[in-house]
């Protein structure tokens, strides 16, 4: 470091933190050049949350220090991170959900004991950010009522509405929508450009190759490599992570798509409120073939895989290799589902894919626990259910494979495979996945959407849902687009474009004579005022 | 991965805070101006040293496994039952019932029928709390505190008016007849030369609150049923995702809760008091939250916190004998150890932690 | 050494355990003797704890409260050394060492129930039940045949405080009761009801108007307020059987009434200008109609009904 | 049902609400912050027997008033730092110390008082007076109103009228202040409040002793107003009642005066109306007494519908496992 360059933002020197048994980061230095944004890349459970979280003030490192601006600072709780400065977005939000975004964003941040000034501060205030920034939400929505992308959002204004100059994300991309993410990029640029400094964790390599200036690689707890984005190339990052190479394309043979198997006819659902998700979708997804499903989430597909899994009623057709399956009642079912050869990996697998303290075995057989195989007698076979899930753990490589371990200790990679190896293993006709690899490592993602492919190739139909357009282009034979409860369209992908695709995820079917943003903001909007009508 | 060995868990922490509530209840002792040795040594001795203490304590534990099942099983689908104590007390109904209106030839055939009508009726209580927490969202907490209520109003009303003796001045029914007579330990395990467990309450029932144990543990953690309601207790969506109906598992794990509740009135009803009479339950349903809570919901965890109440009743009787001791002590007693063996157990096992953690080997995980 | 064994409404319930433990104390400080007593905490200690005694050569062993009947019935066989003596209880069969004492509550409640009627001024009188129960009720009936005896117009409004056993130790409850029976123009108010009946009393205090105790005599907690107390003389009971000690004659069922003065109202220091000559005069003549037989109190227990109030 | 009879009851209602009210608006402070306590029993009872004995002690209620606040911030302490500090399960702490204060206080009763528990008559001083509000005398005969306001309304012990106003400050302080949102907020997402650099642990003891202190209150009126005496358990259950209160009132201020009013109102009902005579038929106390429980269901069955506890309730906020 020459004497005329300025000091860090941050430097981080020797920060160890161990919780319990596990050390989670050792002795880490690390140090962050004020206006730029840098990224930190690694595994899952490599201890990337972790560090950021002891800067943040969250955690207690064990020993090192923390310079910020040169000056030794010592952050003990988040109050202290804020006052130096510091602002954070973390994996997953710290919203109170009933509160309104207003709310959010003055709490631990009042002025004064009464709530009315703070309230009518922070309104004038988060209308300034909003237009500097392009962050845009309505100051008295309540948060369970706004997307991820806004909840972001609000996430976002919370730190700089507390005058945050160093601000960190945390796989903030991870639930976004692309236009979403290209969004964030933007005022992550305006940040910068502002002589913000930004620290940026993330899995996706295109993204730290597309904004960063500098990337750190992070692995078992240490950091192994600094450098600098300019001099460094997708491939070595991945390697410097996962310790081997890594194959970054999907290898796949063309599809050779045979009879339908899933036929979707006219699908209505109305939701607890009463809002009607699904607004008529027909679709098919034919013997070996990936349909992908692209869509702003919060367009229906959620709501499609809930009714296609059997968690959810609804009005319509569905026919299962021509036979019609039953949409309420008594056999709609998840459990009569998968007798008819559905299977799910759903989106949410803390939530449904997963009983997170149930052990990896116990979980192996969620959803199929009443197979008249498994069981002997009055009693579940346990034994054999174990040695099959120790078979199946080995196979699909999750680690540690260890059958014993609740799933809530695995990494979200080892996850995704738990629920996978269930569901491909339950030899289904089809697979209905959602998110497969949300917020995986890329060591994990290379293996999944090989595991999808080698099921397509062995003859079944899949039907696959993500926001990651990168994700749909890559895997899917045929691609539909999803909008406002409707199909808008079908694509094979050597077709079309992203382009195309963004503008028919945002409800706009024709190429648009004026600037394609406005056209999409316009739907957006529109959308957004339906909403609102049903709502009162 | 973990942080201490799990018999360290299971045994260490458990042990060290009886030691905790224990030298706590013994200053409240030596407070009431007596030596807290004598005290402890009087309690051990009377719940403990010979066969008739432990018919008491047994009997005592028997009561608090039922009730202490019931709270647990209700608990692996995340629903907490606070109506024990009424589902015991209409289970008594149930056995009175069955006790005194059908004549048994033999005390084997009115056990079963007893049983079976213990179980009915304690179920039947606690069905309608289900039912109404499944489809109209009550709240199973509030439901089941005001059929606590509703049953000691429903046995007052029954015992004075319909089930009582004529001219008998006491609310209870009339006494069973001898055919239901259940063995008691006495006449099980006395010898032509030695007596056992003389005059102790303690009788049949005791086996089959092991056996439900023993149940309970088969049906939580080797059954599709058990497995289903665990699922449905750590989430719901969960649950949904895999064709769990949350409805039925609300109600059948409220109906086997209420059932194991109203168990509890063939030990006390039937085995015991051979009459049913005003509040049979004497708080064993409150009592049984607290066991199944320091039990962890977990059988063996039951079986061993009954016991350990069923010691401290039983002792704290003795106490009482001897020593003088306000019966409120017990109490005391009860209170300190359910609230250091159950709420403040994170006071011994973070020391604890850290000790095991510093004796491990470096680099092992 | 004679041993008491107290019901569960513990020692000090203000009420008949307390007379009791009264009466003990009495015999102690009198004779020098001592004796051993024991609360109990439930059902199943009631044998148990006779047993002990029984065991341990303490001679008699007194209980109170009808709930013992049946576990002396139970285990005096096994100890055909040791008396038992029961205060309260039934039993169709007495063992020869058993002894059951039973008062008769309703003539001595029919007394006070006269001077309640006649200390009334607004032709309507009240009654506080703890728990719902025969014995309660048995109370309440003679309670009503007395002040009908006076007014046979009066009213006679009769509440019972619930049916758990908190019934008996919830004075505020007896105090609303009490409160809610003054609103409809109870101008003297009986109560039954162990620690609820204390609420009863401070209320009737307070609102100034005339409260009735029970079984002790609690005349001297609210002087001037408390009219009289229905006596039941439990303590002279446990006194004479601890006097009789080991000679204590069993094997019957005695009914201590007023001809016994196992029953009766309360005068003394605390209440003596409340009650007139007058209203002596015609109590005391009642008392010896009863005795003599000419007035017939009827007892709840007859038929489990009553003819002066319905439950 | 005449006039003079529904004043009575309404007289009734206040009285039986006024425990009740406090103790669930206690429980909804606690409970807002997200930790559940089914200790108010106890809370209420252990306040009722200090109050009651310090007040005789020192012929003074308000220092007994103080002395019961103190003995539940008391439990109120043991009860943080089981389910706060040392991350234990709630229920079973809040058992734990019903069972404490049932049996402590009869034990200290006893050895002070050698009374079985209870403790001597309160008299004078030591008594929590009724107070007159103003007015009183000069609107009694002002047509129908007048009688509400001097029988209903008027001449109630001082700890009714902090009751009652205890909701609209509970309202405002929850809802229109600084302390409120955060207070909220810490039931809700309490990771949200950690890292918006505000102590979790601070916030849920503050609200934890704020329980405390309303329960003390609940239990001082009802040993030194209500009753001028302290008996053992006294409190007869009206903890659990104002559980099942808080929870019918889905946790909200306004809503806690209602349910309270109700229960409070049924149970004056029931007391005034026992062997409700139907013509045909008499309706058994039994079924009186159970009247209130039995609406209770009837009314959450048909017309409450879910309630849902703050979602952070229940359980300890761990942020390192
Ligand atoms: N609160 C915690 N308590 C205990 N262990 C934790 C905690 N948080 C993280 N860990 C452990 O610390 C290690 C590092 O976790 P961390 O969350 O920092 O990883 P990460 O790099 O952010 O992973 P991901 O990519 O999945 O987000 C993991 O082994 C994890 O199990
Ligand atoms: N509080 C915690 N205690 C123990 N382990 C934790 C804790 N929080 C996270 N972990 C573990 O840390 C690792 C990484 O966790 P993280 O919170 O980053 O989520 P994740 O598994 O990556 O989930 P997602 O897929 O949503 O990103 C996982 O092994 C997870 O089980
Ligand atoms: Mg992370
Ligand atoms: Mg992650």
């Amino acid at each position: 470091m020459t004497e005329s360059s300025p000091a860090p933002a941050i430097e981080l020197k020797g920060i160890s933190k161990a919780f319990g048994p596990v050390q989670a980061n050792k002795d880490i230095s690390i140090r962050v050049m004020p206006g730029t944004i840098h990224g930190i890349i690694g595994e899952n459970g490599a201890g990337k949350s972790t560090l950021m979280s002891i800067l943040y003030g969250f955690y207690k490192a064990d020993s090192g220090e923390i310079r910020v601006n040169g000056n030794l600072k010592s952050i003990t709780d988040s109050q202290a991170a804020i006052a130096a400065g510091i602002g954070m977005v973390f994996q997953h939000f710290k919203l109170v959900q009933n509160f309104t975004v207003l709310e959010n964003v003055i709490l631990g941040a009042e002025d004064g004991a009464m709530l009315r000034p703070s309230l009518d501060k922070a309104r004038g205030e988060l209308k300034r950010l909003a237009e500097d920034y392009e962050l845009q939400v309505d100051p008295d929505a309540l948060i369970e009522n706004l997307s991820v992308g806004h909840q972001q959002r609000v996430e976002i204004l919370k730190a700089l509405y507390r005058q945050a100059d160093i601000l960190i994300l945390d796989e903030p991309t991870g639930v976004l929508t692309p236009a979403e993410a290209d969004h964030l990029f933007r005022i992550l640029e305006g940040l910068r450009r502002e002589g913000k400094t930004i620290i940026l964790i993330t899995h996706k390599l295109r993204e730290i190759m597309e904004i960063t200036d500098t990337v750190s690689v992070m692995r078992r707890g240490e950091m192994t490599a600094t450098v600098k984005t300019a001099e460094t190339s997708p491939e070595q990052l991945a390697e410097l992570m996962v310790g081997r190479k890594v194959l970054l394309r999907v290898d796949k043979a063309p599809a050779t798509p045979g009879a339908p198997i899933l036929e979707i006819e006219n699908l209505r659902h109305v939701d607890a409120h009463g809002v009607e998700r699904l607004k008529g979708i027909s679709l098919t997804v034919r013997k070996g073939e990936i349909l992908g499903l692209a869509g702003v989430s919060g367009n229906g597909q959620s709501e499609l895989l809930h009714v296609l899994g059997g968690m959810t009623n609804a009005t319509g057709t569905i026919r299962v290799k021509g036979q019609e399956i039953d949409l309420t009642g008594k056999h709609s079912d998840g459990q009569s589902r998968r007798a008819r050869g559905i299977a799910h990996v759903p989106e949410d697998r803390h939530h449904e894919g997963l009983i997170l303290d149930y052990t990896a075995w116990e979980n192996t057989i969620f959803g199929y626990h009443r197979d008249p195989e498994i069981q002997s007698g009055p009693f579940m076979n346990n034994a054999a259910i174990k040695a099959e899930a120790q078979a199946k753990m080995d196979r699909y490589d999750v680690r540690p494979p260890n059958p014993n371990l609740a799933a809530k200790n695995f990494s979200g990679g080892n996850q995704q495979k738990i629920v996978l190896a269930r569901e491909i293993e339950s030899d289904p006709d089809i697979l209905l996945i959602g998110q497969p690899t949300r917020g995986v490592d890329i060591g994990a993602i290379e293996f999944i959407h090989q595991q999808i492919v080698a099921l397509r190739d062995a003859g079944k139909a899949i039907l696959l849902v993500s926001v990651e357009l990168d994700e749909i282009f890559s895997l899917s034979d045929r691609i539909a687009v999803m909008f406002d409860g409707q199909i808008m369209g079908a694509r094979l992908p050597s077709e079309t474009n992203q382009t195309e695709l963004g503008l028919l995820m945002a409800g706009v079917t024709e190429m648009p004579d004026k600037p394609i943003i406005e056209a999409v903001t316009e739907q957006m909007a529109a959308k957004a005022q339906r909403e609102a009508a049903r709502h009162d | 991965m973990d942080k201490m060995p799990a018999w360290a868990d299971a045994v260490l922490v458990p042990l060290i805070s009886i030691l905790i509530a224990a030298v706590l209840s013994a200053l409240v002792i030596a407070a009431l101006g007596m030596n807290p040795f004598e005290a402890f040594q009087l309690m051990v001795e009377g719940a403990l040293m010979k066969s008739s203490g432990w018919g008491y304590t047994l009997y005592y534990a028997t009561n608090f496994i039922f009730t202490g099942l019931a709270v647990a099983v209700a608990f692996h689908a995340r629903m907490f039952n606070i109506g024990g104590e009424g589902q015991a007390q209409i289970g008594g109904l149930g056995v009175a019932l069955a006790c005194l209106f059908i004549p048994w030839p033999h005390w084997s055939l009115a056990l079963i029928a007893a049983t079976l009508a213990a179980a009915l009726f304690g179920a039947a209580w606690a069905y309608i709390p289900a039912i109404l927490q499944a489809k109209r969202g009550s709240h199973i907490v509030i439901t089941t505190i005001m059929f606590n209520f509703i049953a000691a109003a429903l046995i007052n009303y029954v015992l004075v008016n319909l089930l009582r003796p004529a001219g008998a001045m006491e609310p209870a029914t009339a006494t069973f007849p001898a055919a239901t007579s259940l063995p008691t330990f006495q006449q099980m395990f006395s010898t032509s030369e030695t007596v056992l467990f003389r005059g102790s309450p303690a009788n049949i029932t005791f086996f089959i609150a092991v056996a439900a144990c023993i149940g309970v543990w088969l049906l939580i953690w080797r059954t599709r049923l058990g497995y289903e309601l665990r699922a449905f207790g750590f989430s719901e969506t969960g649950a949904k995702y895999a064709g769990i109906s949350p409805v039925k598992i609300t109600v059948v794990s409220m109906l086997i809760s209420g059932a194991l509740a109203g168990l509890m009135a063939i030990n006390a009803t039937m085995g015991e008091a051979e009459r049913l009479v005003l509040n049979a339950s004497e708080g064993a349903g409150f009592i049984g939250i607290a066991v199944a809570l320091m039990g962890r919901s977990h059988p063996v965890g039951v079986f061993l916190a009954a016991l350990l109440f069923g010691f401290l009743y039983q002792g704290g009787a003795e106490l009482a004998f001897w020593a003088n001791i306000p019966r409120e002590l017990v109490t005391v007693i009860q209170a300190l150890v359910i609230l250091f063996t159950g709420a403040l157990d994170n006071l011994v096992r973070w020391p604890l932690e850290r000790a095991f953690l510093a004796f491990r080997p470096k680099g092992a995980q | 050494d004679p041993a008491l064994v107290y019901d569960l409404g513990g020692k000090f319930d203000k009420s008949f355990n307390e007379a009791a433990y009264n009466g003990a104390e009495r015999w102690a400080k009198e004779t020098g003797g001592s004796y051993k007593d024991i609360e109990m905490q439930s059902e199943a200690q009631r044998e148990q704890a006779l047993r002990r005694f029984a065991e341990a050569g303490y001679n008699p062993v007194i209980t109170t409260g009808f709930s013992f009947a049946e576990p002396i019935k139970n285990v005096a066989a096994d100890y055909p050394d040791t008396k038992f003596v029961n205060v309260d209880g039934f039993l169709p069969e007495i063992p020869e060492n058993v002894l059951l004492i039973n008062f008769q509550e309703h003539q001595g409640s029919y007394l006070v129930g006269m001077l309640a009627a006649m200390e009334s001024k607004s032709g309507t009188v009240g009654f506080v039940g703890g728990m719902d129960i025969p014995l309660i009720r048995h109370f309440a009936c003679g309670y009503a045949q007395g002040a009908k005896a006076v007014n046979p117009d009066i009213n006679v409004i009769a509440n019972m405080t619930g049916t758990t056993p908190a019934a008996w130790n919830d004075p505020v409850k007896g105090a609303e009761l009490a409160k809610a029976q003054i609103g409809q123009g109870a101008d003297v108010i009986y109560a039954a009801a162990g620690g609820t009946g204390l609420g009863v009393l401070q209320t009737a205090a307070d609102e100034g108007i005339y409260s009735i105790g029970v079984d002790s005599n609690q005349n001297h907690l609210h002087p001037g307020s408390v009219l009289t107390s229905m006596l039941k003389r439990v303590d002279n009971a446990v006194y004479e059987a601890m006097t009789a000690g080991a000679d204590l004659e069993t094997g019957k069922f005695m009914t201590l009434g007023l001809a016994e003065e196992g029953v009766g109202y309360a005068v003394d220091e605390n209440n003596s200008e409340l009650i007139t000559d007058e209203m002596t005069a015609t109590v005391e003549d009642a008392k010896a109609k009863i005795i003599s037989g000419d007035i017939d109190v009827v007892s709840y227990y007859a038929n489990d009904s009553c003819p002066a109030l319905d439950f | 049902m005449d006039f003079a009879t529904l004043l009575q009851l309404l007289e009734s209602t206040i009285r039986m609400s006024t425990p009740l009210l406090l103790a669930c608006l206690a429980g909804l402070f606690s409970e807002r912050s997200g930790i559940f306590d089914i200790g108010l029993e106890g809370k209420m009872l252990i306040a009722a027997f200090f109050s009651a004995a310090i007040a005789y002690n020192t012929g003074n209620v308000w220092l007994g008033l103080l002395a019961g606040i103190g003995a539940s911030l008391g439990l109120s302490a043991i009860h943080g730092l089981a389910s706060i500090t040392f991350r234990g399960n709630q229920l079973i702490s809040g058992v734990a110390l019903n069972f404490l204060a049932s049996g402590i206080t009869v034990l200290i009763a006893q050895s002070w008082y050698k009374q079985g528990g209870k403790t001597p008559t309160l008299t004078g001083g030591a008594r929590l007076n009724e107070i007159n509000l103003p007015l009183t005398e000069t609107l009694r005969d002002v047509p129908v109103l007048g009688p509400i306001y001097a029988q209903v309304i008027s001449g109630h012990a001082p700890l009714v009228y902090v009751a009652f106003l205890a909701v609209p400050a509970t309202w405002w302080l929850l809802f229109r202040t600084r302390f409120g949102l955060r207070l909220r907020a810490v039931g809700e997402a309490p990771e949200a409040v950690d890292t918006a650099g505000i102590s979790v642990i601070r916030l849920r003891y503050t609200a934890v002793a704020i329980c405390g202190i309303l329960c003390g209150i609940a239990g001082a009126y009802m040993a030194t107003g209500l009753q001028p005496f302290f008996g053992k358990e006294m409190t007869a259950g009206r903890g659990y009642i104002a559980l099942a209160a808080l929870i019918f009132a889905k946790w909200r201020p306004w809503y806690a005066l209602a349910a309270c009013l109700l229960f409070g109102f049924l149970q004056a009902v029931a007391i005034r109306f026992q062997n409700f005579d139907l013509g045909a038929f008499t309706v058994p106390v039994q079924v009186m007494d159970a009247l209130p429980y039995i609406l209770t269901v009837v009314i959450l069955a048909g017309f409450i519908g879910k309630a849902i506890p703050p979602r952070a309730g229940g359980t300890p906020y761990v942020k390192e496992r």
